[in-house]
């Protein structure tokens, strides 16, 4: 005799249920996200769910280093050329052309501009973030190759700074990504910023930036954070 | 001919069919066309914004922005903060060119509350000299910024440099780099320093030799000729139909200009002609913005020559944290660099504002004009399009 | 300027007319009228720059006010038209046929403040936010402050004083007080 | 000569070619820099962005084409170097040069970039889709201006042997394909321009316009696999045409001084210019170059 011996009626009617209780959950899904057929160039008619087509569904993992003496070596190349994303999130990216430019010049010290998170390893955050470039800046985030690193720029990404009591921004930046080095004032003067860089390539070359793992670790609190303040997650929980 | 031959353009009025409601009939699914997301993370849009674009071949036949990436709701917090408060709150609205965001409050507040009659001849003065130079910080940026946009970075780095001295003498005059706080309700905060303006001086001739340098490289460089002229056309009658203001309106040959217009502070004592253009595309426009450039140097010349030595720089002012100001509502308007520049202010009697409206240039340039001027152009041109038109987000969603 | 106003106060009957600088005039209108008195002003009286318009919230009198902004670039004058409406589901005429822009700033409008104006194209789309659950966030009953406090996670060790009483107590702690003492201290 | 130590050659040549493109890159990094007025990256950063790029934990694939299309590139630079002749009359460093490799050569010009099409095809990004077809089109505008100017050589040599084209060469410099047949020579070096792929032609990466083009999806060892086999096709291009239009090179020194200063050319130009849209670009490589092709055609026909 077996355990779970549910009749036929019983099964249709629980089926029925959790059909209604998956329609009943509110989802924002847009349209262009929408499952739909597609007619390939072949002439057949393929399925197409963009949200885990697209998108590997699969949760961040660990990445430990392997030997201790390579790494040490590794961290050295890591911390000397440092490549940041070309994000300009907030109005701190108007120190960002000075950076680049002969008076404050940051090539000196490896750390280039990348057009794409793919191939950066540096977020800098530049300022207050509303909640609509939040959700850009996870994705960005995410979408960048273990290890990163973050550098929050401004006091506004400290505890809210002048957008303290503001219903479009948040107010710590911890909370939602893990942060390796802050660098405070309103705005930063690019000085400020080099420091920064050198900061980080100190936590780099000790082997203390490590904040890919700690995200990956405690992946559940921060999409718990993350999903608190975006009422509209329509994206997968980790998009590579 | 020849010309158009090589630069083939599709005849829009054609292709994509239009449905009856007057959107454009457009399939994804037929590939023949394809839906591109350029923006926020993309070098090429100015600022923190995005474009839906909807492309056929490299043809955008549809383009939409989308803003508020960069929304801190000021004018929100404006309301709950003293008059005085919501001085540096509004500094932050446009980072491109702060100094025009101090004056318009400082203006608003002061002709509602009675005061703009008192303030010393020395703060307008000051004010002027300060709004000057925050026009040549934006223009060093933004004139050079047009070649950058065609990967023809030198000039770029020749003018931030350049911008950089100009932060310079505003970190003297007012002490802060970027954000200065220096036009305060009833005057400014602070006398010229000592030996500031034969600094300034040695800047502004780095600065002629600059603007020499700049035309060889940009209006003689038959690449950027070929690139800008006859791109992103905004015509004359586009002007009022689309609120278009400042350097892209006189590039337009609508000569349009609030200091000449209605003049505020000094600008009538000051000797200067605004240029023009008539043929409204980009070049016409960055040619428009380098000869602003030559007048901008040019006026704060003669604001260093006739501003007084001496003088008081601020106006018998109320205790500013009791300050009220009697229910009233206003409406003022600069010329900042990118244009007509102006704030709504409405008080109503207590000590916070009611309602304070920034209108920015980019406001109308940047969505609704933006958006006509998309369609039938190719995404090599988006980025250039954008800097000629001087979008700035910040100032669209505040 | 005073007769053009003469003239409009006679076709459309203007009200609260306040002449806030020599070139510049608000006046109150009625809600039916003032899409006709804008398109008639920039037909025949050459206001063709439509400089903006607004939206504040006099929540005592449980009224909109909105304003619509006009610049004359020939006589260099503005003039400013104010509209009265309900607070309860408040609409409004649209005027996107009369400028290319007036579209953006109705779908703000209708973003931050709820007004309606049907037919406007994509009034309907977010314009700033993206998600949004709680009420339109410019009207005086939506408090910011609290919105963030409850939302975003405040760092703790953060200190708001009222600027009035904390310099005094700071400065001039013997002194009595003399000045008027504030209302609307939080 | 033993195989054995030829192939030992090939890889030490292999290595100097490789060392000697990053050393040039970040030379003309510098020079820009200096062009702006600034110091620019230290010389010994593309090495430390090999290795960073090397180091890279994260790994991701989008498809089997997906690696394969840095390897296609790769195997496109190595190929081109397994066939040039690199110093001229030393039996060492004539790698597997053989009668007809000018043909080879102008094939393996574009194996590179057939295999980024389809790497970047795979990896689904539309920039990458964009730049590539941005890429094949420009690209079939410079082959041809550039294969009539090396027909034109190859008649006026009577010869498919680079190695043959160099010995014609010798012997001054007046004896140069650049000063005994100057049409053909402007034709090659013209559309070389757009072979290096700099500004006014780098529409392929164009950085403000679809950032940055084919590779957008490719980081950690793939990038590190594009960047190295690129600064080797960098370095084969300038020696394809030093051997083709400025007599070879007979020694390390010589061969560093011409490549040196026909990347300069390049580079300089690109200073100085914007950058052309897709149908600009292959309007212009259609007009001057291929008018100067065919005239070097027709000379040596007649």
């Amino acid at each position: 005799m077996s355990e779970l011996n549910i009749n036929s009626k019983v099964q249709e009617m629980l089926e029925r249920s959790e059909q209604n209780a998956k329609n009943s959950e509110k989802t924002f899904v847009r349209p262009e996200d929408e499952v739909r057929e597609v007619v390939a160039p072949d002439g057949s008619i393929i399925k197409i769910n963009p949200l885990y087509d697209y998108f590997s569904g699969e949760r961040p993992k660990e990445e430990k280093p392997k030997n201790a003496i390579v790494e040490k070596f590794l961290n050295w190349a890591r911390s000397e050329s440092i490549w940041v994303l070309g994000f300009g999130t907030g109005c701190g990216s108007i120190e960002i052309p000075p950076l680049v430019t002969p008076r404050y010049d940051m090539f000196r010290f490896g750390v280039q501009m990348r057009p794409t998170p793919r191939q950066s390893n540096a977020f800098i955050i530049s300022g207050y973030l509303s909640v609509k470039t939040l959700k850009r800046v996870i994705r960005s985030y995410e979408q960048m190759p273990s290890p990163k690193y973050v550098i929050a720029l401004g006091s506004c990404t400290i505890n809210g700074g002048m957008y303290y009591d503001s219903y479009s921004t948040i107010n710590r930046l911890d909370k939602y990504i893990p942060v390796d080095v802050y660098i405070a004032g309103c705005m930063p003067r690019p000085e400020a910023l080099l420091a920064g860089f050198g900061k980080l390539k100190e936590l780099i070359k000790e082997g203390k930036a490590e904040k890919a793992n700690e995200y990956a670790r405690n992946f559940d609190e921060y999409k718990a954070n993350q999903k608190k303040i975006i009422k509209d997650w329509n994206m997968p929980d980790y998009n590579w | 001919m020849l010309n158009n031959f090589f630069g083939f353009k599709p005849d829009r009025s054609k292709y994509p069919s239009v449905n009856e409601d007057g959107s454009l009939n457009i399939d994804l699914s037929s590939h023949q066309y394809t839906k591109l997301w350029l923006g926020p993370n993309h070098p090429g849009v100015t600022g923190n914004m995005a474009m839906e674009l909807t492309l056929n071949g490299d043809e955008i036949v549809e383009g939409k922005t989308h803003v508020g990436y960069l929304h801190r709701g000021f004018e929100k917090l404006i309301e709950r903060r003293l008059f005085v408060q919501g001085f540096p709150t509004s500094i932050r609205m446009c980072v491109a060119e702060p100094d025009t965001n101090e004056y318009l409050i400082a203006a608003c507040t002061e002709e509602l509350s009675g005061y703009d009659k008192q303030i010393p001849d020395m703060a307008k003065w000051l004010r002027m000299l300060s709004l000057e130079m925050a026009r040549l910080q934006g223009l060093l940026r933004g004139v050079p910024g047009q070649a950058g946009t065609y990967s023809l970075g030198i000039g770029v780095q020749w003018g931030v440099y350049l911008r950089d001295l100009i932060l310079d003498r505003f970190e003297e005059l007012t002490g802060a780099r970027v954000y200065h706080m220096y036009i305060i309700p009833g005057g400014v905060r602070g006398l010229l320093p000592e030996g500031f303006k034969a600094r300034m001086e040695d800047n502004l001739k780095d600065i002629d030799d600059f603007i020499v340098r700049i035309k060889k490289l940009m209006f003689d460089n038959a690449i950027f000729k070929k690139r800008s002229i006859g791109q992103g056309i905004v015509t004359k009658e586009m002007v009022d139909k689309y609120g278009v203001v400042g350097t892209t309106a006189r590039a337009s040959g609508v000569k349009r200009d609030v200091r000449k217009d209605n003049p505020y502070l000094f600008y009538d004592q000051l000797d200067f002609d605004p240029p023009t253009a008539e043929e409204g595309d980009i070049y016409a426009r960055t040619f428009v913005r380098w000869q602003e450039l030559i007048q901008t140097v040019d006026l704060i010349r003669q604001i260093m020559a006739k501003m007084p030595e001496k003088g008081d720089i601020r106006a018998q002012m109320p205790n500013v944290l009791n300050w009220r100001i009697p229910k009233g509502e206003t409406y003022v308007r600069i010329e900042s660099g990118r244009g007509e520049y102006g704030m709504y202010y409405v008080t109503d009697g207590s000590d916070k504002p009611r309602r304070v409206n920034l209108r920015g240039p980019s406001y109308t340039h940047g969505v609704a004009l933006l958006e006509d001027l998309l369609v039938n152009t190719n995404i090599a041109d988006i980025h250039a399009l954008m800097v000629s038109l001087q979008t700035c987000p910040p100032e669209i969603e505040r | 300027m005073k007769e053009l106003v003469e003239k409009l106060n006679t076709k459309y009957a203007l009200q609260d007319i306040i002449y806030q600088r020599d070139n510049m005039v608000f006046a109150t209108i009625s809600k039916e009228l003032v899409i006709e008195a804008i398109t008639y002003m920039r037909d025949y009286e050459g206001f063709a720059h439509f400089v903006m318009m607004s939206c504040a919230d006099w929540i005592e009198d449980n009224k909109f006010q909105l304003t619509y902004i006009l610049n004359n670039p020939q006589q260099r004058c503005d003039v400013a038209l104010r509209v009265m409406i309900e607070r309860e589901n408040p609409t409004m005429t649209s005027a996107h046929h009369l400028w290319k822009q007036v579209w953006t700033y109705q779908r703000e409008i209708r973003e931050a403040f709820g007004i309606q104006f049907p037919g406007s194209p994509r009034v309907e789309e977010n314009f700033v936010l993206e998600g949004w659950t709680d009420k339109p966030h410019m009207l005086r009953d939506f408090d910011t402050h609290e919105y963030a406090e409850k939302t975003y996670f405040p760092r703790g060790g953060r200190t708001t004083n009222d600027p009035a009483t904390y310099m005094r107590e700071k400065l001039y702690p013997n002194q009595p007080v003399t000045a008027k003492k504030n209302k609307n201290v939080e | 000569m033993n195989i054995y130590v030829k192939i030992a050659y090939t890889f030490l040549g292999l290595m100097i070619v490789l060392n000697w493109g990053m050393l040039m890159r970040v030379t003309f990094r510098k020079i820009g820099a200096r062009m702006a007025g600034r110091h620019g990256v230290p010389f010994r950063q593309p090495w430390i962005d090999l290795i960073k790029n090397i180091a890279v934990r994260t790994t991701l694939t989008h498809g089997v084409m997906f690696y394969l299309g840095p390897v296609f590139r790769f195997s496109g630079a190595v190929g081109l170097f397994l066939f040039m002749p690199i110093l001229f009359g030393k039996e060492a460093w004539m790698n597997f040069s053989f009668e007809g490799d000018l043909v080879l050569i102008l094939y393996f010009q574009l194996f590179g970039m057939l295999g980024m099409a389809l790497g970047a095809g795979e990896g689904g990004q539309p920039h990458s889709a964009i730049g590539i077809s941005r890429g094949l089109a420009q690209h079939a505008a410079v082959e041809l201006p550039m294969t009539m100017g090396i027909i034109a050589l190859a008649i006026q040599y009577q010869t498919l042997s680079i190695s043959e084209i160099v010995a014609a060469q010798q012997g001054g410099f007046l004896h140069w394909s650049f000063f005994t047949n100057p049409v053909a020579s402007a034709a090659i070096m013209l559309s070389a321009l757009g072979a290096f792929g700099y500004s006014p032609f780098n529409l392929v990466k164009a950085p403000n316009e679809i950032p940055i083009g084919p590779p957008t999806e490719y980081h950690g060892t793939y990038l590190g696999v594009l960047m190295t086999s690129g600064n080797i096709l960098g370095v084969m291009e300038t020696i394809l045409f030093m051997n083709l239009v400025f007599g070879g090179a007979t020694n390390w020194f010589e061969l560093i001084i011409k490549s040196f200063l026909i990347y300069f050319y390049a580079v300089f130009v690109g200073m100085v210019f914007p950058r052309f849209r897709i149908e600009q670009s292959v309007a212009w490589f259609f007009k001057i170059p291929l008018l100067l092709g065919f005239i070097a055609i027709l000379m040596y026909s007649f």
